[in-house]
């Protein structure tokens, strides 16, 4: 009885919530703030992607990331330096405005004017030649099998109108004056940003003029950041959201048995790893004296095989992971199945230690962000807790992102011995990851500035280089899984997992999870 | 007291907060697990410290002027002797009933940092800590994670207001 | 009167200039701003040139002294997160926090008051015991827990409360935007304002069962009854406007206690206030955001003291004439 | 018919322990226009028995047996309702201390308005002027106006004379005063007095008043009846119990009021009073510890000397030095005391008196003028050794026994302390034995020091804080108001007690009080103050036999006739 009339309230109440939003605006939230509307102020997933429903690119990528003409509607590599672009004639900025030539033109100044935090999108040294006014070619120093992959990120912007608004200077945090791109959107998009009010609440409206055909049924989208993660989900459970992401994996299994909403998982991208200190030649944080034990090859394998991945998959990460031998996702690397991670063997790693000359281990102080990645802090627990068992004390020193990233990135010195991160490629290309992450650097992080641990392996940055030229594909991962291979057996890096997707759904909407975490409303339809 | 003032304009989580960003500033090379015990300390302590002041001063102003300080005065007993010997235990019972308060306040707070996510390392679990992590998991219907540190602080909480208030009567010569 | 009132102005500015300082010195330490505002993959030479171009590398006193020039003209600069300037983006969330607060003040008035009018007069009823346990239980139990409590219950469970946000909002003037006028407004309010508002009714209430204990005892209610008063005028004119003045100094410091807390508790409901935003600003190290914020509280609270020293003068005729 | 009639009451407050009987078999009539007067010392039961008639006994005490009747009608078992309508309509009650008794926040006529409306029919105009009628009445000047304003802009007779008016509001039959002038000065005390006996002719009002002071009994009363420990010892007119005491309690009660009249050199012991006891140990001062000769420098002529002594007071602080404004509460004061004589400060409060002292030893910095103690010049000491060497030589002894104790201190710290601190001792054995010593002298025994000063009364608190003052073997003793929180009974021992020790250590005294009668029988050489200043100076017997100034003489006319006292027991002291 008592259950019923509790239903019975509900239903009114859900009834009365309804009325006031038409069926077919989705409400969705998302734990981070969407901030400038400037598509070229912040090279960040969420952002990208966000704007990416009004912005668009000459490529997109489809539900399984595949990349699709979009702007562009076909492109060929017409010398080996000189990439041609078919553009889409008939296409329309929301403000009415034609899309042409002049305006890819545009945005390929702007995007590497100063200020830009998208300046990678295209290569320094690259020019742009208008054919037509729906034909453009991009002049390159040298042959690049990849300079599109991420160009599904890069907004095209209407050159008219952002230099009627005064805008043409991308946003930055040093302006002292509000730039209209950064509160106003015009692109040629499946929907128009109407309203948005930073931190707060971003009102998209569909674009009737779309130039490709609507597979969603939505009138409109309300998007409301939330950042607390119980609120998030409660938002979900109360039906006043249709979609919020990400959700704990905690709570996975009580959106399934809610009636009324699903928890949708998938894994993603991006790879959590762990990164030792290889540069130093004491490290900072250890009771190791004149002695860098992570320069030892023996050492970093037997952290390595300590760590038992499969306790972190079930116990911490609820099953929502996949354990990983290499450090990009196996969906972005033809060859990844072939990579295999060194067993989890206490024994074997106390006799690595042994052997390495620390028998009774040592201690170590580690870095963690508390608030970046799925359950980052509880991995680094149980990571402490694994490596207890071979002697090695850590201290584990977990902070919120802002502190975490000023520390252990070039910043802030390199200031770390051992840490968590993680990393997803832009492009989706595994040059990226050897770029940022495997290459040589010095101390003020030129080369790779995300090697962290500063090791140098000639080999590996001698085949990057090899890499970014070659057009042959079979060939290019061949390289590239040689690359990895000397990463693996030097352990250079220890990779723990790609993290797991959860989003969390309402029963009546539909929608594509894509792996790269990118929430795109053209793939939705409500009921 | 001006300190005082300036103080209060900044409420205790504040203080923590930032006393602990800049203790993590200046300390960053130092080995957090260590420290951040203490610094959590201090930064507590110093976002407390004013209402005891506040406090102190109350009944120092009434006590100050009771004829027994008068009485010490005119024996000759220097101003420090006075404070400590006389005034002070006087002023005790009302800091012992804040004290009492402020214990509850206190983990509420490092509970609090917790959730923002500066409190104690992981490694060395507390009440609020327990809470905060088990915050998180309140909806998958591991409600006990954060229901019995709870329920645990609020008996503490409880105890500790009976233990202030026994403590008080104790400490009280005329009611022994 | 006047001389009392530019003796605290003097004062409130002496402080401001403090907070200002204390502010500034400190947020250089919470976080690098620049890891925030890019994305991963910025190079280490464009982070560089940001922070040159930000003046994040001049002296500390240098930006300390442009940041007060600038203040003092209203101008917080413009945030780093959002790239909008600090004092437009105060004026959209003022609202929201001071509605928030003002709702939690009143909550705890309105609750706290009765229950410790009761308390006091009943000091040994059940009703005051459980009255006091309850409270304390209430006191301690973190802000944030409460909150996610409620939701749970009300919004999660029972449905009938939102979990987040302000509901739908009117436009009064250029830029106010107010919950008061709808009924999602006021549905959104709830939650937060109970949450918010808990603390200090659990205050208020032990403070005015205190003071109405001391003052039952005093000669002039003895008096009061010995005239043969009915009860009512005894209790509410007599006793209740006698423990008003330190409840409403306390009332008052905790009213910028409540501006202050309110953050933990907009970051729970996703209240669109300052608190949010400067906790957001806090974990983004967005330092114009951070700085304006502790000024802007730091304001409130020396104006809400200045409103509570004028109380004292209408409540307490022993103030308000000048001493021979 | 009798206005009030009490039969054989009987109040209890029952304890967790045992039933504690506050009054018992207590039989009293009053009749319309007289004045009842009830007497005894503190705990006797008399304010039990007023506020057992209003109703008003404070939880847990209530009556357990006997009858109260007002006008015939019993009233003691009214239920609550009834009984809260018959108060402030038949029954007023005044209040001991008028700065309490008015609610701070309301106005005068507010607070008289709303308990004249509780009880008159009246529209709120009608009571305002019946307000202002009252006040008229009870002798305030300017009613229309004053009403208007709060209690604290009235001085302290004045807000009495609005607690009678509030007590008069609605025409009542009876008036229970409790304890009404105590908290006054002479001169408005006889004031408040002349006014409440013309209140109770005028409007045919019976009386009954409560007070421990014999002058009081003997001005206003016409019926008195004593008390203790709550029974009622003797009842009668108030000539032939004043004049012919028959109970023995009686008799030691009213030989131990000090008199104005004649000086008597001991108060008489009287065994029925509560026992002080007697020194356990008596102690020959000719080789103890107290009475060793001090090393003190010799003086010829005055010990204290004192030159047109000033002392203001900030009152209003402000960074521009014209614009602060200060009070004056010594101005240009001179007087000497000689050696080994008492010398009196008699005034009103705020005269002054107890600034002078304080300016003497030292708590406050005088501004302007000289004291010369000895041949030391106390205001330019600037070593602290000297300093110490000053302090050592003259002690005080405050006013209120229950704030000049340290309450977390045993007794025997706290009269150690002085002697550990200037270091009058050599050994903690020796400290101990002198600490005994000293409680044995003032009465209290040694056994006393183990415990603390709440476990004591008044009385032998105020025996504590003199045996601290000893402690320091002072040659000059300075007393504030030294016995003014004490009944007459332990008034009497109390100044006794001085009087023995002056003797003996061959002090020098200065004695500070507002009541003459005290400073009679305690002084050899008096000054007057008012405002600040020395209004006359002189040899005891002469002031009161002869008095020079116009303010001397004015105070000595307000002293209460004390000529109806038996005087059967001075003779045997």
């Amino acid at each position: 009885m008592k259950i019923k009339s509790t239903l019975m309230v509900s239903a009114l109440l859900a009834g009365s919530m309804l009325t006031t939003a038409q069926a077919e605006t989705l409400k969705f939230s998302f734990q981070g703030t969407l901030n400038a509307l400037d598509p070229y102020s912040l090279n960040e997933t969420f952002t990208l992607h966000a704007l990416g429903n009004a912005y668009e690119g000459l490529t997109r990528r489809g539900p399984d990331l595949t990349i699709e003409p979009a702007l562009a509607e076909s492109w060929e590599v017409v010398e080996p330096n000189r990439w041609r672009f078919k553009l889409r004639e008939g296409v329309k900025f929301h403000n009415g405005n034609d899309f042409t030539a002049e305006d890819v033109a545009f945005s390929f100044e702007r995007v590497r004017s100063e200020g830009s935090d998208l300046t990678t999108r295209v290569p320094a040294d690259a020019t742009v030649e208008i054919v037509d006014d729906y034909t453009i070619d991009f002049v390159l120093s040298g042959p690049n099998p990849i300079l599109h992959y991420e160009w599904d990120t890069w907004a095209i912007m209407d050159k008219e109108w952002t230099e009627a608004n005064d805008a043409v200077k991308v946003t930055s945090a040093s302006d002292t004056t509000p730039n209209y791109a950064a509160l106003n959107a015009n692109g040629t998009g499946p929907f128009k940003i109407v309203s948005h009010e930073p931190g707060v609440k971003t009102v998209y409206e569909t674009n009737d003029g779309w130039w490709d055909e609507a597979t969603h049924n939505l009138t409109g989208v309300e998007f409301t950041p939330i950042g607390s993660d119980a609120t998030r989900v409660a938002a979900l459970l109360s039906g006043e959201m249709d979609m919020v992401y990400p959700i704990p994996v905690q709570d996975i299994k009580r959106i399934n048995d809610n009636s009324g909403t699903v928890a949708l998982t998938g894994p993603e991208l991006r790879t959590i790893f762990l990164g030792m200190d290889q540069m130093r030649d004491e490290l900072l944080y250890s009771d190791v004296e004149g002695a860098n034990p992570f320069k030892d090859e023996r050492v970093r394998k037997a952290f390595y095989q300590a760590i038992d991945i499969e306790a972190i998959k079930q116990k911490v990460m609820r099953g929502l992971s996949t354990p990983s031998a290499i450090m990009i996702s196996p969906f972005l690397f033809s060859k990844g199945g072939e990579f295999e991670r060194y067993p989890y063997d206490v024994d074997a790693a106390k006799a690595l230690m042994a052997e390495a000359g620390y028998p009774n281990g040592f201690s170590v102080g580690m870095d963690c962000p508390n608030d970046r990645y799925v359950n980052d802090e509880a991995i680094c627990q149980a990571v402490a807790a694994m490596l207890a068992r071979i002697g090695v004390k850590v201290d584990l020193n977990a902070q919120p992102k802002a502190k975490y990233f000023a520390k252990i990135l070039a910043s802030g010195g390199y200031d770390t011995s051992f840490y968590l991160l993680g990393w997803t490629p832009g492009s989706f290309d595994s040059w990226n990851v050897l770029d940022n992450l495997m290459n040589c650097r010095d101390e003020s992080g030129a080369g790779s500035p995300f090697n962290n641990g500063g090791f140098c392996d000639a080999k590996i940055d001698e085949l990057t280089d090899q890499i970014l030229v070659e057009n042959d594909p079979v060939k290019r991962d061949e390289l590239i899984a040689e690359a990895y291979t000397i990463s693996h057996d030097n352990a250079y890096y220890i990779p723990l997992h790609q993290q797991g997707l959860a989003w969390g759904v309402a029963d009546n909407v539909e929608l594509v999870q894509r792996a790269d975490n990118a929430f795109h409303f053209r793939f939705v339809t409500k009921n | 007291m001006r300190i005082a003032d300036i103080q209060l304009t900044f409420p205790a989580i504040l203080i923590a907060l930032l006393i602990d960003g800049v203790a993590a500033g200046i300390f960053g090379g130092i080995d957090r697990e260590i420290f951040a015990f203490y610094i959590l300390i201090v930064s507590l302590a110093l976002s407390f410290w004013v209402q005891y002041a506040r406090t102190v001063r109350g009944s120092t102003m009434v006590e100050k002027n009771k004829e027994y300080v008068q009485a010490a005065r005119v024996i000759g007993i220097p101003a420090v002797i006075i404070m400590v010997r006389h005034i002070l235990p006087n002023v005790m019972g009302p800091v012992l009933v804040i004290a009492t308060i402020n214990l509850a306040l206190a983990i509420v707070t490092e509970a609090t940092l917790s959730f923002l996510g500066v409190g104690m390392p992981p490694t060395q679990p507390s009440l609020g800590t327990l809470i905060a992590i088990g915050n998180d998991f309140l909806y998958s219907g591991e409600w006990w994670i954060a229901i019995f540190p709870g329920l645990a602080l609020a008996i503490l909480v409880l105890n500790v207001n009976l233990l202030g208030d026994w403590l008080r009567d104790a400490l009280n010569p005329k009611l022994r | 009167m006047i001389g009392f009132a530019t003796r605290r102005l003097i004062q409130a500015m002496i402080v401001m200039l403090v907070v200002a300082l204390l502010a500034f010195t400190m947020f250089r330490f919470v976080g690098d701003p620049i890891n925030q505002m890019v994305g991963i993959e910025t190079s280490i030479e464009e982070r560089e040139a940001l922070r040159e171009r930000l003046g994040l590398n001049d002296p500390i006193p240098v930006q300390f002294l442009r940041f007060v020039t600038k203040a003092a003209q209203f101008d917080f600069g413009t945030s780093y997160q959002f790239r909008q300037p600090v004092s437009e983006l105060f004026a959209k969330r003022i609202p929201a926090t001071l509605e928030l607060s003002f709702m939690s003040a009143l909550f705890a008035l309105v609750v706290g008051i009765p229950m410790g009018i009761y308390a006091g007069l009943n000091r040994d009823s059940a009703i005051s015991k459980m009255f006091l346990s309850v409270s304390l239980i209430g006191i301690s139990l973190p802000t944030f827990f409460i909150g996610i409590l409620l939701i749970f219950l009300f919004s999660v469970t029972l449905q009938w409360l939102p979990s987040f946000g302000r509901g739908e909002t009117v436009q009064i003037g250029s830029w106010w935007t107010t919950g008061f006028l709808t009924v999602s407004g006021l549905k959104a309010l709830v939650l937060p304002s109970i949450t918010l508002g808990l603390y200090q009714m659990t205050l208020i209430m032990r403070l005015i069962r205190a003071e109405m204990l001391e003052v039952i005892r005093t000669d002039y209610i003895k008096f009061a009854r010995a005239r043969g008063l009915p009860d009512r005028l005894v209790h509410f004119r007599h006793a209740l406007k006698n423990t008003m003045v330190p409840v409403i100094t306390i009332t008052g410091l905790q009213l910028g206690s409540i501006i202050a807390f309110a953050t933990i508790t907009e970051t729970v409901f996703q209240w669109p206030g300052m608190g949010l935003m400067f906790l957001q600003a806090v974990q983004n190290v967005d330092i114009p955001i951070m700085s304006a914020y502790l000024l802007l509280t730091a304001f409130l609270f020396v104006a809400i003291n200045f409103i509570v020293d004028i109380m004292y003068f209408l409540i307490d005729p022993r103030l308000r004439v000048g001493r021979p | 018919m009798n206005v009030l009639d009490i039969k054989d009451l009987r109040v209890e407050f029952p304890g967790r322990k045992s039933v504690f009987v506050a009054a018992e078999g207590v039989n009293l009539q009053i009749e319309a226009g007289k004045i009842l007067g009830v007497v005894g010392e503190s705990g006797a039961g008399k304010s039990t028995v007023g506020n057992a008639v209003i109703g008003l006994l404070q939880e847990p005490g209530h009556i357990a047996n006997g009858e109260v009747y007002l006008h015939g009608a019993r009233i003691d078992k009214l239920p609550y309702k009834q009984m809260r309508k018959l108060r402030g309509r038949k029954i007023g009650m005044i209040f001991q201390d008028p700065l309490t008794s008015l609610d701070p926040l309301q106005t005068v006529e507010s607070q008289l308005v709303e308990t004249i409306r509780t009880h008159l029919p009246l529209s709120s105009k009608e009571a305002q002027n019946r307000a202002i009628e009252l006040i008229n009445a009870v002798g305030i000047p300017n009613a229309a106006e004053r009403i208007k304003q709060y209690p604290h802009q009235f001085s302290g007779g004045m807000r009495q004379r609005v607690v009678i008016a509030l007590a008069l509001c609605a025409e009542p039959e009876l008036v229970i005063a409790d304890e009404p002038t105590t908290a006054l000065d002479v001169s408005i005390q006889a004031q408040i007095l002349e006014l409440m006996k013309k209140l109770c002719a005028e409007r045919n009002v019976a009386m009954l008043v409560i007070t421990h002071d014999m002058g009081v009994i003997a001005d206003i009363t016409d019926h008195v009846a004593v008390m203790y420990r709550g029974k009622l010892v003797e009842y009668g007119e108030t000539n032939q119990v004043l004049g012919e005491p028959r109970h023995a309690y009686t008799q030691s009660l009213i030989s131990a009021v000090p008199r104005p009249d004649i000086r008597v050199e001991r108060f008489p012991v009287v065994d029925y009073i509560e026992a002080a006891g007697t020194p356990q140990k008596q102690i020959d001062i000719s080789t103890h510890w107290l009475g060793k000769s001090r090393d003190y420098e010799a003086v010829s002529g005055p010990l204290v000397q004192i030159r047109e002594l000033d002392m203001h007071f900030e009152v209003k602080g402000s960074v521009i030095p014209s614009r602060r404004k200060y009070f004056q509460a010594v101005k240009s004061v001179s007087f000497d005391i000689e050696q080994g004589e008492t010398f009196g400060v008699v005034g009103e409060s705020g005269s002054g008196k107890s600034t002078i002292a304080r300016l003497i030893t030292g708590l406050y910095e005088p501004t302007g003028g000289s004291i010369l103690f000895g041949k030391t010049e106390l205001t330019s000491l600037k070593n602290r050794r000297e300093v110490l060497a000053m302090r050592r030589q003259m002690q005080m002894i405050f006013q209120d026994p229950y704030s000049s104790l340290n309450a977390r201190m045993r007794v025997r710290d706290i009269i150690a302390e002085p002697i550990k601190f200037h270091k009058l001792a050599s050994r903690n054995s020796e400290v101990r034995q002198i600490v005994d010593d000293l409680l044995d002298h003032v009465g209290l025994g040694a056994a006393a020091g183990q415990k603390f000063p709440h476990e004591f009364s008044g009385g032998q608190r105020q025996r504590i804080s003199i045996a601290r003052a000893l402690a320091t073997r002072p040659r000059f003793l300075i007393c504030d108001e030294p016995t003014s929180a004490l009944d007459v009974s332990i008034q009497a021992q109390i100044l006794n007690l001085l009087k023995d020790l002056q003797q003996e250590l061959g002090l020098t005294m200065l004695f500070i009080s507002h009541d003459l009668a005290v400073i009679r029988q305690m002084c050899n050489r008096i000054g007057v103050m008012k405002n600040g200043e020395l209004c006359e100076v002189a040899d005891c017997d002469t002031l009161f036999e002869a008095p020079q100034h116009e303010y001397t003489k004015q105070l000595l006319s307000l002293m209460p006739s004390m000529e109806l006292l038996s005087r059967a027991n001075l003779e045997t002291a």
